[in-house]
This record gives structure tokens, sequence and C-alpha cells, in this order.
């Protein structure tokens, strides 16, 4: 059980990275940092991926990989270096709570979604569990960003970061069918998202879809 | 037949007395204010008068104002000639319990308030809207009255509270003490008599039932005053009958019954009259609406009678 | 031809028409002939899917058709007929007066059949992936056709529903890969650990803890779609801008599309007696909704957008119906669904229409309908009693049926929710009262308004509130023993 | 017995209702319909006074089931004495109310608004009488609140009726989910909903409890019970006469109807503390109603708050009936639930009347404002005559029907001294206190609005120009009026009548009437009370023949015709008469002050100015600014703190998101410990 022993400390060892690399994105508030924390995140999966594809002897998990490596970890932070150029948006990040209390809060959703895992015994086995613990941690902490930074693009980066962890949970449960498809289905959508920052115009905020329409519109006129 | 020709004999008879009574408070009021007063007789000579006038009736009047005395007098009769005076149990004594004598009291006030505001005067008016919340405080209290002697009786039948308070078993209660009071105070309220209302007078401020009748005249002012007498009347019976029934005859009892109760009937109206006119001239007429306090605590009276009746006696 | 290979074909016609008619209508630029195929392709579904009532072919790894879903696909099928009926005449309003122009339209037409197919693929779907992955199609597809009008409010409703939507897909399918896991190690790896027919038999045997982490994120993955409250934001916006033949696919549709899909996985959670049940989960979501969208109501200024919140407030009593389960709220449940589909597309045609007569969907230049339009005027007032559960409609019974049957068994449970029927009812009928009653103002255009759909859904749910045939009942009733 | 002609004519109401549609604008069209709903309502009264006629032993019961209503149950109907009873108030209301509508019908100015929902108001109110199920009845229940919500928003242009309206629908609302909710405690979670399964059912003390207040709050509600009668003065008056007739008239009966059937037939055995509650609530609905009455000047305003007072009398009668029957004195019971039904029946008879007399002065004058009525009684002289006999019978005049009820109701209250707990001793007493004040009180407001309205002199130039109305109007109140009569002189028909109803309910009834000798009506024995209404008439009506033909033979007879004594001020403005505020000037100052918190104030003007002096009154509701109030306030504070919810940001709307899920997901932790 040797070899099962190093499989799983090197899958470990990845996902922990991947909830690490979360935790410092949030301790980001440079815009240029924080997507190359992103790019290190997708790496990370990548790496993920590709050892799960290993030790499961599932072949199609590498094209996962590969999207990760080449799609989220090159084109997308590529990409928004350049909205955030073109768009002139600031550079430094605006949070709703400091970046200290964001830690703190991070830190209490990792203890949450390790205990919710706890009571999960016996039937599944012990990979497949910290994995998910893990993935949940990540899907948390994406969450956490997306609700705590002001910016569209850390708000972007805050989901493309969760998406990273629903990608880990698939493919840690093994034989799971259709994770390719699932993982092709959300780069769509995360490119669906990126070119409607870019359509759209969404310098500073979400809500926003064109800087003349700010504030002027909240979903009801009065 | 027998038994037909007493019920009208004591229909005849209220009929008969009604001015009497009347003629005699107001004899008695005179003397007691140490004036000579108008004779005894004189509310007849008032009334035959009244009758052979011609009637003068407003333009503004309808047939109402012209049906409405004879309606008040009839049903006022017919109440008056169904309370117990010299005799009980009379044939038709049963057709109409002494709740419904309040009510037929009630419709004679409820024509009688309407005729008052057949006109269109003010005065009509202001004695119809009194005269419509003295009611509604006098008869709660009336009901009230009639609620503590139908419960001690077990009956509301006049005749057969009559009989209960003749017999043995009533006693000397609270309860009856009360309903006393607070039938006289009802009854001085009803028949407009001071302190609640002064017959005597037209002084606009004061009037309630003189405002009313203000447009009657000829005999239809005659059918009104008569109806009075025969309120007032009835009235005293009443009182008479329940409180002090002695004297009273059965029904199929002989003529010599018949004669004694009449006699005690007379002696008994003549007393009330007497007090009636005392306590009149003894007291100050009150304000128009102080009156609801008066009546309040007769109603208080009355309810009360009820709920002691409960601890004195266990019914 | 035999019975098997029907019944298949049949299935493949419920997802391939809609689904080719797409891809045609994609190339057609008349818009007249586009109306017209949109309508015969989806006639041709509902004739595909009636016919599953009587062939129906054995469950197959990803296409199953039983006895849960094939009243929805029925309903999907009738609700998107009728809506490409009123579609047709609504359109051509839209044109005239320019809000669309051709291409939008052609777009349009071809989105609309490719909703069809991924909703129907939804229901379908044997495989709680691919019924994932329907779902994402069919709010993707609905995001496009809410942002058609291209106006600022138009485009950031249809923004906020996508962003919305997509982090409830995602929690969607976390659940899904967990049911996944819980599944895997009993009935091992591959297709067969997705599949509904598998996993409702398997349920016992799952690991509770692994179904419980599952559930809530399904619960607030397809809650979202479903728009329960506190997961609603996206519905009212996205209801009032898009185009109301949308508004009527979304509230009579999607939403019931999503509960399908919670109901699946209700199953499943109630087949595992140590796992959470879900019923206290599902009670509270639905009661917050109910009550929420209560007091929205009252200080709404947009006449879909009233709508939209009423769909929250019926989603929410769904959602509490299946909640309480037992058989009573589990039939109720299911009626209700049927009926608020109905009715609540009903009420968006006639809402398109008045929205078209009038010039407005502000709710402050709405008034004297029933003097200034009669037709429109008291099928909307219908509409609206028929929505807020007056008899003889259907909401009717299945209110009735919730209501009492909570009473019996959870009295106190019974008055949040009876106190917010009755909030939700003074609101509608006060804003009914001012739309349909009094002195009309503002602008009326003539509108060549087609009220065949309005009136055919109307009259089922007549119908409904006072008979409903043998079948259905029987279908409702084993439904509702299945989700126990 | 047979059900099957009921519910064809029920079906053939609704028939008619659909058939109104394209009816409506066609001249004549409206007339037909009437007819029609006349000839309907005519014929369904045949089937239950059959049944009642057939008697006590009779027991006669029909019951037809249908497969509609919840699938696996069907919609049952039945047809007993207790619902013949109200089939017949139900449908004599009806009747009248569409020979009225014959002629009043005409001066509707949007047919079409009134006649489907007509018809199909009355089809609903035979529905739930007939109905043997509680989806059927609530179903029924709830089409014929909508349908006369419809009839209520008929003139929808007028200002209030919108608020009435949304009053009137959101409080039926409330009462049909009280009833569910009741109807849920009694079926039980396995849905025992057909009545039959709900008899056999014995539920718990505490939940048969629960089911009593709920079926108050919703019978009640409907009925107008003091403090849920909010709506009621608001709704009656705003719709078309005939409608706010029968609502009035008949409608609140189905309530009472409703409440019968819960409480006495399907409920098991009664608690004592219930008749308490009822005896109390009838007491002040009773009292309040007439008080509000009085303070009314809007005629059809004020008859509406008669109704409350008069529901109260009825309710006084069932709790009455409640508290013998929990004592198992059956005769008692019998004796105070026949005093009950039939008030209940002369309700709707006179009610129907006055609402009757109310819309042909609003036809011939177009006002309902009491004060600018007057002198009606020489332009509208057959109006007046029904008016003034309906007013008569409703402020319990003898020989009229009015007084039968309440005297019977009195009656019962003085057996109350045999039952055994000392609560209901006292309560009983005070209870019929208020119950004597009410009637007084209610003679009052007539006088006032019989005064005011018909008496007098004009007081605008349309009263002046007033025509009478036309003759299906005058039949229909002059048939009531007739009614009336003949329930008051013959009690013992209608008593007889309602026999069958006791037995079946209570299994006791009154000693029969109409053997009695001279047809008096007796309650208990003979020598404990009795009352003949007949006698009581015939000698009014000969003395007063007698007098008059004396008078005017033998004395005078002339009449001389002179102008109203004036006081020497000779102004002869009509609008210095007493009007209606004035008329109840006394009894605001005795009762509003302390009900109403009535308040006059005086605005003088200084000498030498010649602006007029203002008197302004006060009145404050209690109940609406007790309880509808601060319902109102607190919705529309909790809807504006809601309504921020709609314009938040994205990222805000996502932190909702996130904290449900955190949420949820605690929940799962602390679960799993």
């Amino acid at each position: 059980m040797n070899g099962l022993g190093l499989y799983f400390d090197v899958a470990h060892l990845l996902a922990g990275g991947l909830v690490l690399v979360s935790f410092m994105m949030l301790y980001q508030f440079r815009m240029y940092a924080l997507l190359n924390f992103y790019a290190v995140h997708a790496l990370v999966l990548s790496a993920s991926v590709a050892w799960q594809a290993l030790i499961q002897g599932a072949p199609h998990l590498y094209v996962t990989a590969g999207i990760a490596l080449v799609f989220k970890a090159l084109i997308i932070p590529v990409a928004l270096h350049r909205i955030v150029q073109r768009l002139g948006i600031h550079r430094t990040i605006e949070t709703v709570v400091g970046i200290g209390p964001t830690m703190l809060a991070g830190m209490g959703l990792v203890a949450l979604s390790i205990g919710v895992m706890l009571p999960v015994t016996g039937s599944a086995d012990i990979l497949a569990r910290e994995d998910l613990a893990f993935a949940l941690a990540v899907i948390l902490l994406g969450l956490l960003m997306m609700v705590s930074r002001h910016n569209a693009v850390s708000q972007v980066v805050g989901f493309m970061s969760l998406e990273n962890g629903l990608v880990l949970a698939a493919t840690g449960a093994k034989g799971m069918p259709l994770v390719v498809e699932i993982s092709v289905a959300f780069s769509v959508l995360i490119a669906f998202i990126v070119i409607g920052i870019f359509l759209f115009r969404i310098r500073e905020r979400f809500d926003t879809v064109d800087v003349q329409a700010l504030d002027s519109f909240r979903g009801e006129r009065r | 037949m027998n038994a037909l020709l007493v019920q009208g004999s004591q229909m005849l008879l209220v009929l008969a007395l009604a001015p009497l009574l009347t003629g005699w408070v107001r004899k008695v009021k005179a003397r007691l204010l140490r004036r000579r007063g108008a004779s005894v007789w004189q509310p007849y000579r008032d009334l035959l008068r009244l009758l052979r006038k011609e009637a003068v009736v407003a333009d503004s009047a309808s047939w109402l104002f012209r049906v409405a005395p004879y309606l008040i007098f009839s049903a006022i009769w017919v109440a008056a000639a169904l309370v117990p005076t010299f005799a009980i149990n009379l044939i038709f004594s049963w057709s109409a319990d002494l709740i419904a004598i309040v009510a037929l009291l009630g419709s004679a006030r409820f024509f009688l308030a309407l005729a008052g505001l057949d006109v269109g005067t003010s005065f009509g008016g202001i004695g119809a809207s009194r005269e419509m919340m003295i009611a509604p405080l006098a008869e709660p209290a009336m009901i009230m009255i009639v609620f503590t002697l139908s419960l001690l009786a077990g009956s509301t039948q006049l005749s057969s509270i009559v009989a209960y308070m003749i017999g043995p078993e009533v006693g000397l209660r609270i309860s009856v003490a009360m309903s006393l009071v607070a039938l006289v105070m009802v009854a001085l309220a009803e028949n407009a008599r001071i302190p609640v209302d002064n017959p005597a007078t037209h002084l606009e401020l004061t009037m309630v039932h003189e405002a009313m009748v203000l447009e009657y005249s000829g005999r239809h002012l005659a059918m009104i005053e008569a109806a009075a007498s025969l309120k007032l009347l009835l009235y005293v019976s009443l009182i008479a009958a329940i409180f002090t029934p002695w004297g009273m005859a059965a029904a199929g009892q002989g003529l010599g019954h018949y004669l004694v109760g009449g006699v005690a009937y007379l002696g008994k109206l003549a007393a009330g009259g007497f007090l009636l006119a005392l306590f009149e001239t003894s007291i100050a007429k009150m304000r128009v609406f102080r009156v609801s306090q008066f009546l309040s605590a007769a109603l208080m009276l009355g309810l009360l009678a009820v709920l002691l009746l409960f601890v004195s006696r266990n019914l | 031809m035999s019975h098997e290979e029907l019944g298949l074909w049949l299935v493949r016609a419920v997802l391939l028409v809609p689904a080719l008619s797409a891809c045609l209508l994609a190339l057609i630029p008349g818009y007249r002939l586009s109306a017209r195929l949109n309508m015969l392709a989806s006639l041709a579904t509902l004739a595909a899917a009636a016919a599953l009532f009587r062939v129906r072919p054995t469950p197959g790894a990803f296409l199953i058709v039983d006895d849960v879903n094939v009243v929805f696909i029925v309903l999907n099928t009738f609700v998107g007929f009728t809506t490409s009926v009123f579609s047709a005449s609504y359109i051509a309003h839209e044109l005239e007066v320019g809000r669309l122009t051709p291409v939008s339209l052609r777009f349009y037409h071809a989105m609309y059949q490719a909703l069809m197919a991924a909703m129907n693929l939804a229901l379908v779907a044997n495989n709680v992936g691919l019924m994932w992955v329907a779902v994402e199609i069919a709010t993707l597809t609905t995001v496009l056709m809410v942002g058609i009008y291209r106006t600022h409010a138009a485009l950031e409703a249809a923004w906020k529903y996508f962003i919305l939507g997509s982090v409830g897909i995602g929690l969607a399918l976390f659940g899904t890969i967990i049911v996944y896991m819980a599944s895997r190690s009993v009935v091992g790896e591959g297709l067969d650990a997705m599949a509904w027919t598998v996993l409702v038999r398997h349920a016992p045997a799952f690991d509770p803890a692994l179904l419980n982490l599952a559930f809530v994120f399904l619960l607030l993955g397809y809650g979202t779609k479903v728009g329960l409250a506190p997961l609603h934001a996206w519905l009212p916006d996205a209801h009032a801008e898009g185009p109301t033949p949308i508004s009527a696919v979304l509230s009579g549709l999607l939403l019931n599309v999503a509960l399908f899909a919670l109901l699946r996985f209700r199953m499943v959670m109630a087949g595992n007696a140590e796992a959470l049940a879900p019923g206290p989960l599902m009670v509270t979501m639905g009661l917050s909704s109910l009550l929420f969208a209560g007091f929205m109501l009252y200080r709404r200024h947009d006449i879909k957008r009233l709508f939209a919140y009423s769909s929250i407030e019926h989603m929410g009593i769904i959602t509490f119906a299946f909640g309480m389960g037992g058989p009573l709220a589990n039939f109720a449940g299911l009626l209700h669904m049927t009926m608020h589909s109905l009715t609540k597309s009903a009420i968006f045609f006639a809402v398109g229409h008045v929205a078209q007569a009038k010039g407005t969907q502000r709710l402050s230049e709405i008034r004297g309908l029933t003097v200034s339009h009669p037709v429109l005027g008291w099928a909307l007032l219908l509409g609206v009693f028929a929505i807020a559960g007056m008899p003889p409609l259907g909401v009717f019974m299945s209110e009735f049926l919730v209501v009492s049957s909570t009473f019996a068994r959870q009295p106190l449970l019974a008055i949040p929710l009876v106190a917010g029927l009755l909030l939700a009812f003074g609101a509608l009928l006060w804003q009914a009262v001012g739309i349909a009653f009094g002195e009309p103002q503002g602008e009326s255009r003539p509108v060549h308004a087609s009220t065949v759909p309005l009136w055919a859904h109307l009259a089922l749910v007549l119908m409904a509130g006072v008979y409903v045939p043998g079948p259905i009942v029987r279908w409702f009733q084993h439904v509702a023993a299945l989700l126990g | 017995m047979n059900l099957v002609p009921s519910l064809s004519i029920v079906a053939a109401l609704l028939a008619l209702g659909v058939l109104a549609v394209p009816l409506a604008p066609r001249r004549g069209g409206s007339a037909l319909v009437y007819v029609a709903a006349l000839l309907l309502t005519l014929a369904a009264l045949a089937p239950p006074v059959a049944l009642l006629l057939a008697g006590v032993d009779a027991g006669t019961v029909a019951r037809l089931s249908l497969p509609l209503g919840i699938p696996w149950l069907g919609a049952h109907f039945r047809i007993d004495a207790l619902s013949a009873f109200f089939l017949v108030v139900v449908n004599l209301g009806g009747a009248a109310s569409s020979l009225y509508s014959l002629g009043y019908g005409r001066h509707e100015p949007s047919p079409g608004r009134v006649l489907p929902f007509y018809c199909a108001f009355l089809a609903g109110m035979n529905l739930v009488v007939l109905a043997d199920d509680a989806f059927s009845f609530l179903l029924a229940w709830e089409f014929m609140s909508l349908s006369s919500w419809a009839l209520v928003m008929a003139h929808h242009r007028e200002p209030g009726n919108a608020l009435a309206g949304f009053v009137y629908l959101t409080m039926a609302s409330f009462g049909t989910l009280s009833l569910l909710l009741a109807f849920g405690v009694l079926a039980g979670p396995e849905g025992a909903y057909t009545f039959e399964q709900i008899r056999s059912r014995e539920p718990a003390p505490l939940l048969a409890s629960l089911a009593l207040v709920l079926v108050l709050l919703g019978a009640g509600s409907k009925a107008g019970l003091v403090p849920l009668h909010a709506w009621l003065p608001l709704a009656h008056p705003a719709a078309p006469s005939q409608v706010s007739a029968l609502m009035s008239g008949v409608m609140t009966k189905v309530a009472v109807y409703g409440f019968v059937r819960i409480v006495f037939d399907l409920l098991g055995e009664p608690q004592l503390w219930w008749s308490m509650v009822v005896l109390a609530l009838g007491g002040i609905t009773s009292a309040l109603g007439v008080l509000y009455a009085l303070m009314q000047h809007d005629l059809k305003k004020l008859l509406a708050y008669h109704t409350v007072e008069n529901i109260g009398i009825i309710f006084i009668g069932l709790g009455l009936a409640m508290a013998f029957r929990a004592n198992a004195m059956g005769w008692a019971a019998a004796l105070a639930l026949t005093a009950a039904l039939f008030h209940v029946l002369n309700h709707s008879l006179f009610k129907s009347l006055l609402f009757f007399g109310a819309g042909a002065v609003l036809t011939a004058t177009g006002e309902r404002d009491m004060e600018k009525l007057g002198g009606l009684i020489h332009r509208m002289p057959r109006t007046a005559f029904a008016f003034l006999a309906g007013s008569a019978a409703i402020s319990a005049l003898p020989p009229l029907n009015g007084f039968v009820s309440e005297w019977l109701t009195f009656q019962a209250m003085l057996v109350s001294p045999q039952l055994p707990q000392w609560g209901l001793k006292f309560l009983v007493p005070a209870v019929g206190a208020l119950l004597a004040l009410s009637a007084a009180l209610a003679a009052a407001c007539f006088v006032k609005a019989f005064g005011v309205t018909f008496l007098g002199r004009p007081r605008s130039e349309r009263a002046r120009t007033a025509r009478e109305v036309d003759g299906f109007a005058v039949g229909a109140m002059f048939a009531l009026a007739l009614l009336c009569l003949l329930a008051g002189v013959l009690p013992g028909v209608v008593i007889d009548g309602i026999a069958p109803v006791t037995q079946y309910l209570l299994g006791g009834r009154m000693p029969e009437q109409l053997s009695q000798a001279w047809l008096s009506i007796v309650p208990i024995t003979a020598g404990r009370s009795s009352y003949n209404g007949l006698l009581l008439f015939a000698f009014i009506a000969l003395s007063m023949v007698v007098v008059i033909t004396a008078i005017h033979r033998l004395a005078s007879h002339a009449v001389r015709r002179g102008p109203a004594w004036d006081c020497g001020f000779a102004d002869d403005n009509p609008r210095a008469q007493y009007t209606a505020g004035s008329f109840a000037q006394p009894i605001r100052r005795v009762f509003g002050t302390l009900v109403f918190a009535a308040r006059e104030h005086v605005t003088m003007p200084s000498p030498g100015d010649m602006a007029p002096a203002r008197l302004e009154v006060r009145l404050r509701d209690p109940v609406w600014e007790l309880f509808y109030a601060p319902i109102a306030v607190a919705v529309g504070f909790a809807a504006d703190r809601f309504d921020r919810l709609q314009f938040l940001t994205i990222r805000k709307y996502l932190s909702l998101v996130f904290g449900a899920l955190i949420l949820l997901l605690l929940v799962l932790v602390l679960w799993a410990r």
C-alpha cells in the first residue's frame, strides 16, 4: 500500500496547495498580482487533475488538465490583463471589509468545510473525502472573494477559482462521467463572462453594464 | 261568555279611569302647592272639547301624522287592558306577557316619535330625538325588572307573576325592593314625569313629550292625551298589581270578589296618584343629559336585582 | 416498428424536433414563416409528448420516461406550444413598434426552440449530469433572450441573471458531484452511478452525510433557478425586461423544470432513512419565499415584475408542500405546479397584450382595463384570481389540500403559511383592482391579440378546479407516493 | 327526497350566469335574466319547503355525490332539515330580489357587470347550503364571496368602492382560510373531508376548541361579528341595492348556516366555555352594531351596520343553544336555536325589504345621504309604507315578526337560571340587558332612518322631485312586508317549520305550536309564557277601527290644513329641520363619547362676523383603530423594508446566496453532532 500512500500524499498536497493559493488570492490587493495568482491557481489545478488522471488511469482527464493549463492558466489571465489595461480599470482592489477579517472568514470557511465533511465515513474512500473537503474550501473561498470584492475583475477571478474547486471535486470523484464535458462547459461559461465584461464595458462593478448607466437603474424604475 | 265580559269590562274600566287618574294627580299636586287646582274631572272635559274641535294639520304633514294618534292610542289601550287591575287570569291575559306589553308601549313610542318628525319642524325633532335617547335606557331597565320578576315567578305572564306575589313564597327580598325602585324610575321616565320631563311645561329646552306632540290639535291631540293618561294608568296598575297584589280576584271567582278587587284597585290608584304627586312636588326637574344617568342607575339596579336573585335564592 | 422502438423515437422526437428546428430557424430570415414554423415545431413536439402517455420506452442510461416526468413533459410542450402561438401575435406587434429587428427575431426563434429542447432534455434525462447540463443550457438560452431588447435595463437584467445563474449552476454541480460520490461507493463507477433509476433504488445504502451535503448544494443551486428567496434576485428583473413570451416560459416552465430537478433529488433523499429529512429545509425555504414575495408584491410598480414576484410566492408554496410531504401535500404540490404553469403563463399572455395596448408596463398607467379592453381585462382578472387561489379555479384545490393537511399535522407551520397566503392575496387583489377597475388612463392602442392560448389555459385551470381527469389523478397519486 | 332538482337549479343558475354575458347588453336581456332567476329561485323553494313540512319524524335526508372536486373524494351534496331551512331563506331572498330587480335592474348603467355575477351569486349560496364535504363547502363559500365581490365592484368608478371591494375580499379570504384550517383540524391528517367522515371522528377537546375558534373567525367574519365586521358596512352599500339586500339579508345567513352546520352538526359535544364566548360576542356585536348604525348618515351604510346588530342577536340565540346543549337541556336548546333561526328568517325578510326601500330611494333621488333626503312619503307613498313596515319589524315591534324572535330569545334567556354554571347565570342576564339595549336603540335608529328620509320636508331638490318606483319593485317590497306581518301574527307556522331542524341537531323540539288554542305560541308551557301576535294584531286593529269610527261619527272629522307652527320665526327653510346628525346627538353624547370617543367642536364666529357657525363632530372607530389599522401599518412598514431588497447590487445578492449557503452548512454541522 506504499504506492497508494504516495499517490494519496501527492494528491493531498496538490489539493491543499489549491486551498493555499486561494488564500493567497484573498490576500492580494493589486489587480495584476491577483491575476498572476489566479494563473498559479489554475496551474496547481492542472497538476492536480493530471495527477488524478495518472492514478485513476483515466486518460480523458488529461484533456481537462490541458484545458486548465492552456485556457485558465494562460489565455484567461492574459485576456484579463488586456481588459484591465484597455478599460482603464483601477489597479488596486477595493475590498468590502479589510483583508484581515476576510482572511479570518476564510479560515472559518475552511473549518466549516472540514466540519461538514467529517461525518462522512466508511463507504466513501479517504482520498475522495479529503479531496472533497479541499474542493469545498476552494469553492467557499471563491464565493467569499466574489462577495467581498468590489471590482468586477476580482469578482470574475473569484468565480473562476470557485469553478476550479468544482473541477477539483469532479476529477477527485473517481470514474465520474462527463467530467471533461463539464469542464469544457464551464470554460465556455467563463469565456462568456469575460466577453461580457469586455462587451458591456463593466469597469468597476459587476452591477452596471455601462458606465453611463451607473446608478440610474437598480432593477426597477421608481 | 262571562270571561269575555270581564275582559271587556276591564278594557272599558281602564279607559274610563285613565283621565280620572291624571286629574287626581293634578289635583293633589295643586293642593300640595296650596293651589285649589282644577277639578279632578277636568281631563274628561278637556278630552271632550278637543274631540269636538276641528283638527288643524300642517301642510307638510303626511298620512302618518293623522294615523299615528289612533295607532298610539290603540296600542297603549290594548297594553293597558292586558295588565291585571282588579282580577288576574282574564281570558286574553295570556295573549301577551310582560315583555310583549313593554314592546307594545315601544310600538306606541316609535310611532309617536315618527309623528314628531313628520311635520319637519325643530320642535318635533327635538322631542323625538330626546324621547329616543330615553327609551334605549328605559327599556333594558324594564327588561331587567321583567327578568327579576319572571325568574322569581317562573313565568313572564303577568297573571302568574301576580299570583306568585300574592302567594306565601315571596317573602321580603332585596331583589324585589330593587326592582320596585327601578320600576318606579322607569315609570317616571316613560310617563314624562318630573324629574325626567315636565308634563305641564312648554319650555323648549326642557320638553320631551310635549315637544313631539306640539303640532297636534283637535281629536288627534285628544287621542294623544288619552293615550298618555292610559299609559300613566298602566304603569300605576302594573306597580300596584305586582307589588301590592292584595285584593286581586282570580278568574272565575264570583262577582263579590270582583267588586272587592275593584275597590282595592281604586284605592291603589288613589294612593299611587297621591305618591306620584307628592314625589313630583318635592323634586326638581333635571337637565336632559342627566336623564341618561338617572336611567342608567335604574338599569344597574335592575341588573343588580337579577344577579342578587341568584345569591338570595337557589334558582 | 415495435412498441419499444416507437417509444424511443417519440422521446427522440421530443428532443430532436426542437433542437433541429432551432438550427433551421436560425437560417430562415422571414419572420412570418419562422413564427409559423416555430408554432409547427412546438405542435409536433407536443404531439410526440402526448403520445408518450401511451407508449413509453424502457429507461435507458441517458433517457427515461416514467410517471414522474411524463406529465411535466406534456405540460412543458403544451405550454411551449401555446406560448409559441401567443408569441406569433406578440412578436408581430414588437416588430411594428420597432423594439425588435428581423435579425434579432431570427435569433429569438432559434433560441426559443433551443430552450424547449433543453427543458425537455432536463425532464427526460435519466442522468443527473445530463440533467445538469440541460438546465445550464436552458439558463443560458434564456439569458440571451432576456437581453434581446438591448436596452440598458434588459442587458442589466440579463447580466444579473447570468451571474447569479452561473453561481447557482456551480453549486448545483458540486451537489451533483457529491451525489455521484455517494452512489459510486455503492453502485460502482461509471454512468450507472448517475442514473435516476439506479440512485433511487440504491438510496438506502448511500452515506447519509454525503447525501445531506449534496442536498444543501442542490437545494441552493437548483433553488436559485426555482427562484426561492433569498436566491431569487435574478427572477423579477429577468421576467420584467425580457419579451413577454419568455416571461411566460420562464415562470410557467423553467421554474418547474428546476423544481422538478429538486424533486428528483428529494426522492433520493427520502429513500435514505438516516439522511437529513429534506422536509424542514424545503419548508423553511418555501415559507421564506412565500412571506418575502407577499411583502414585495405590495410595492411593485411594474406589472410584469408584480407577477414575477407572484411566481416566487407560488414556488414557495409548492416547495413548502413538497417539504411537508405525505400523499395529500405531495399531490397538492404536483397539482399546484401544473396549475401555476398554466395560470401564470396565461397571465403573462394577458400582460403581454396589455403592455402592448397601453404602451407601458407601469402599473400606475394601467387602469380601468375592464372598461377599455374588456376581454383582456376580465381575462387578466380571472387569471389573477386563479393564481390567488379563488374557486372554482385549480389553485384553490391545491391550496385547500396543502393548508388543511398541514394544519392537521403541523398547526404551527400552517399559521405562517396562511399568513403568507393572505398577505399575497391582499397585495394581488389590491393591484388587480387597480388594474382592472376605475377610470381608464393613459393611451390605449389597438392590439391584434390572439386570446385563444389565454382562454385555453384558463379553461383548463377552471376545469381542473372542479374536475381533474382520472388518469392525471392516478399519475399524481403515484408520483406523490414515490415522493414520500 | 331527491337532490337532483335542487342541484339542477344550481346548474341552471350557473348556466344563466354564462348566458347573461351575451344577453346583458341587449334590450330586455336583463329582464329576461331576472325573470329566469325569479322562476328558478321560486322552483328551488319547493323541495326544502316540502321537506320541512313533512314534519319532524320524517328526518328525510337526501344525498348525492358527483365525481367532481377532490378526485378521490368526489363532491358530496346533501339536503336535510337544516339545509332545507336555509335553502328556504336563500331562495326566498333570491326570489324577492329577482322580482325587485325586474324593475330596478332597468336603471342599472352597466348590466354586464351585474347580471352574470348575480346568477352566480345565487347559485353559490345555494351550493354552500347543499354541500356535504369540506371541499365543496369551501369552494361554494369562496365562490359566493367572489361573485358577490364582483357585484360590489359593479359600480367601480364610484369613489371608495375599490377600497370596499379590497377590504371585503381580503376579509372573505381570511374567513375562508380560517374555515379551511378548521376543516383541517376536523378532517385530520388523512384528509377525511366528507361531513359524514367528520361526524364520525371525535376530535380531542383541545382540537375541537381550536376548530371552534377558527369557525368563529371564519363564519363570524362572513356574518359580521364584531370585530370582524369591518368589511360589511363598506361592501354591502357599495353593491347595487338588490345585491345589498342579498348580501345583507341572505349571505350573512349563509354564514350563520356555516356556523350552525359545523358547531352543532360536525363538532360533536360542545364545551361550556364555547357558549360563553359566543354569547359575549353576540351581545357585544348587537350593541356595537346598532351604535355604529346610529352614527351613520348614509342610509345603506346604516342598514349594513344593522345587519351586524342582527347577527349579534342571532349569535346570542346560538350561544344560548350551545349552553343548554352542553348541559343536556335539549328542550331549552331547541327553544334558543329556534329563536335564532327564526331571527335568521326574519332578518332576511326585513333587511331585504329595507335595502329594497333604500334602493328605491337611491333610484328616485340618486342620494344615499339621509341629510339630503326628507319628505319622500309624499312623493313615494308606497315605498314609504313598505319601508315603514320593515322599520317596525326590525325594531321588534309587535305584532310584526322581529318581535317574535326577540321574544323567543328572551324566553330562552329566562331558562338560564336552571343552568348549573355560575358564569352563565351571570352572563346571560347581562347579555339580556345588551339585547334589550340594542333592540331599543334599533327602534331609535329606525325612527331616525325613516323619519329623516321619508318624513319632514325635502332637504334637496332631488328629494323634492322624486318619483315613485316601478310596480315590480313595489310589489317585491309589499310581498316582503306581507311576509313580515304573516310571520309575526302566525309565528307557529315558522316555529313548527323549524322543529325538524332542532329535532335533527339537538334531538329535541319546541312544543307543537299549531295545535295551541287561538294559535298562540308557547315556548315551554302555557303557564310559563305565551304570546299571540294574531290576537294582538286583531285587538289593535279592532280598537283602531272602533275609535276612528266612533270619533268620526260622534265627534268631529273636520280637518283644516295650515302652515306648521313656527314659534313666530318665519323661516321655512327645510334645512332648519332636525337632521340625522342632530337626531342622533343625544345618543351620541350618551354612548358615543364612550364607544367612539365622540368629540364635538363648535366654531363660533365673533359677533358681527357673518360667517356661519360650524359644529364638527369627530368619531373614531375603535374596532378599526384597534384591529385593522395596526395590521395595515405593520404590513406597510414591512413591505417598505423588504422593498429595499429589490434595489441591491449583484454583489449583495450574491452575499445573500453565500449567507444562505453558510447557514445551511452550519445547520448541517450542528445536525451531525
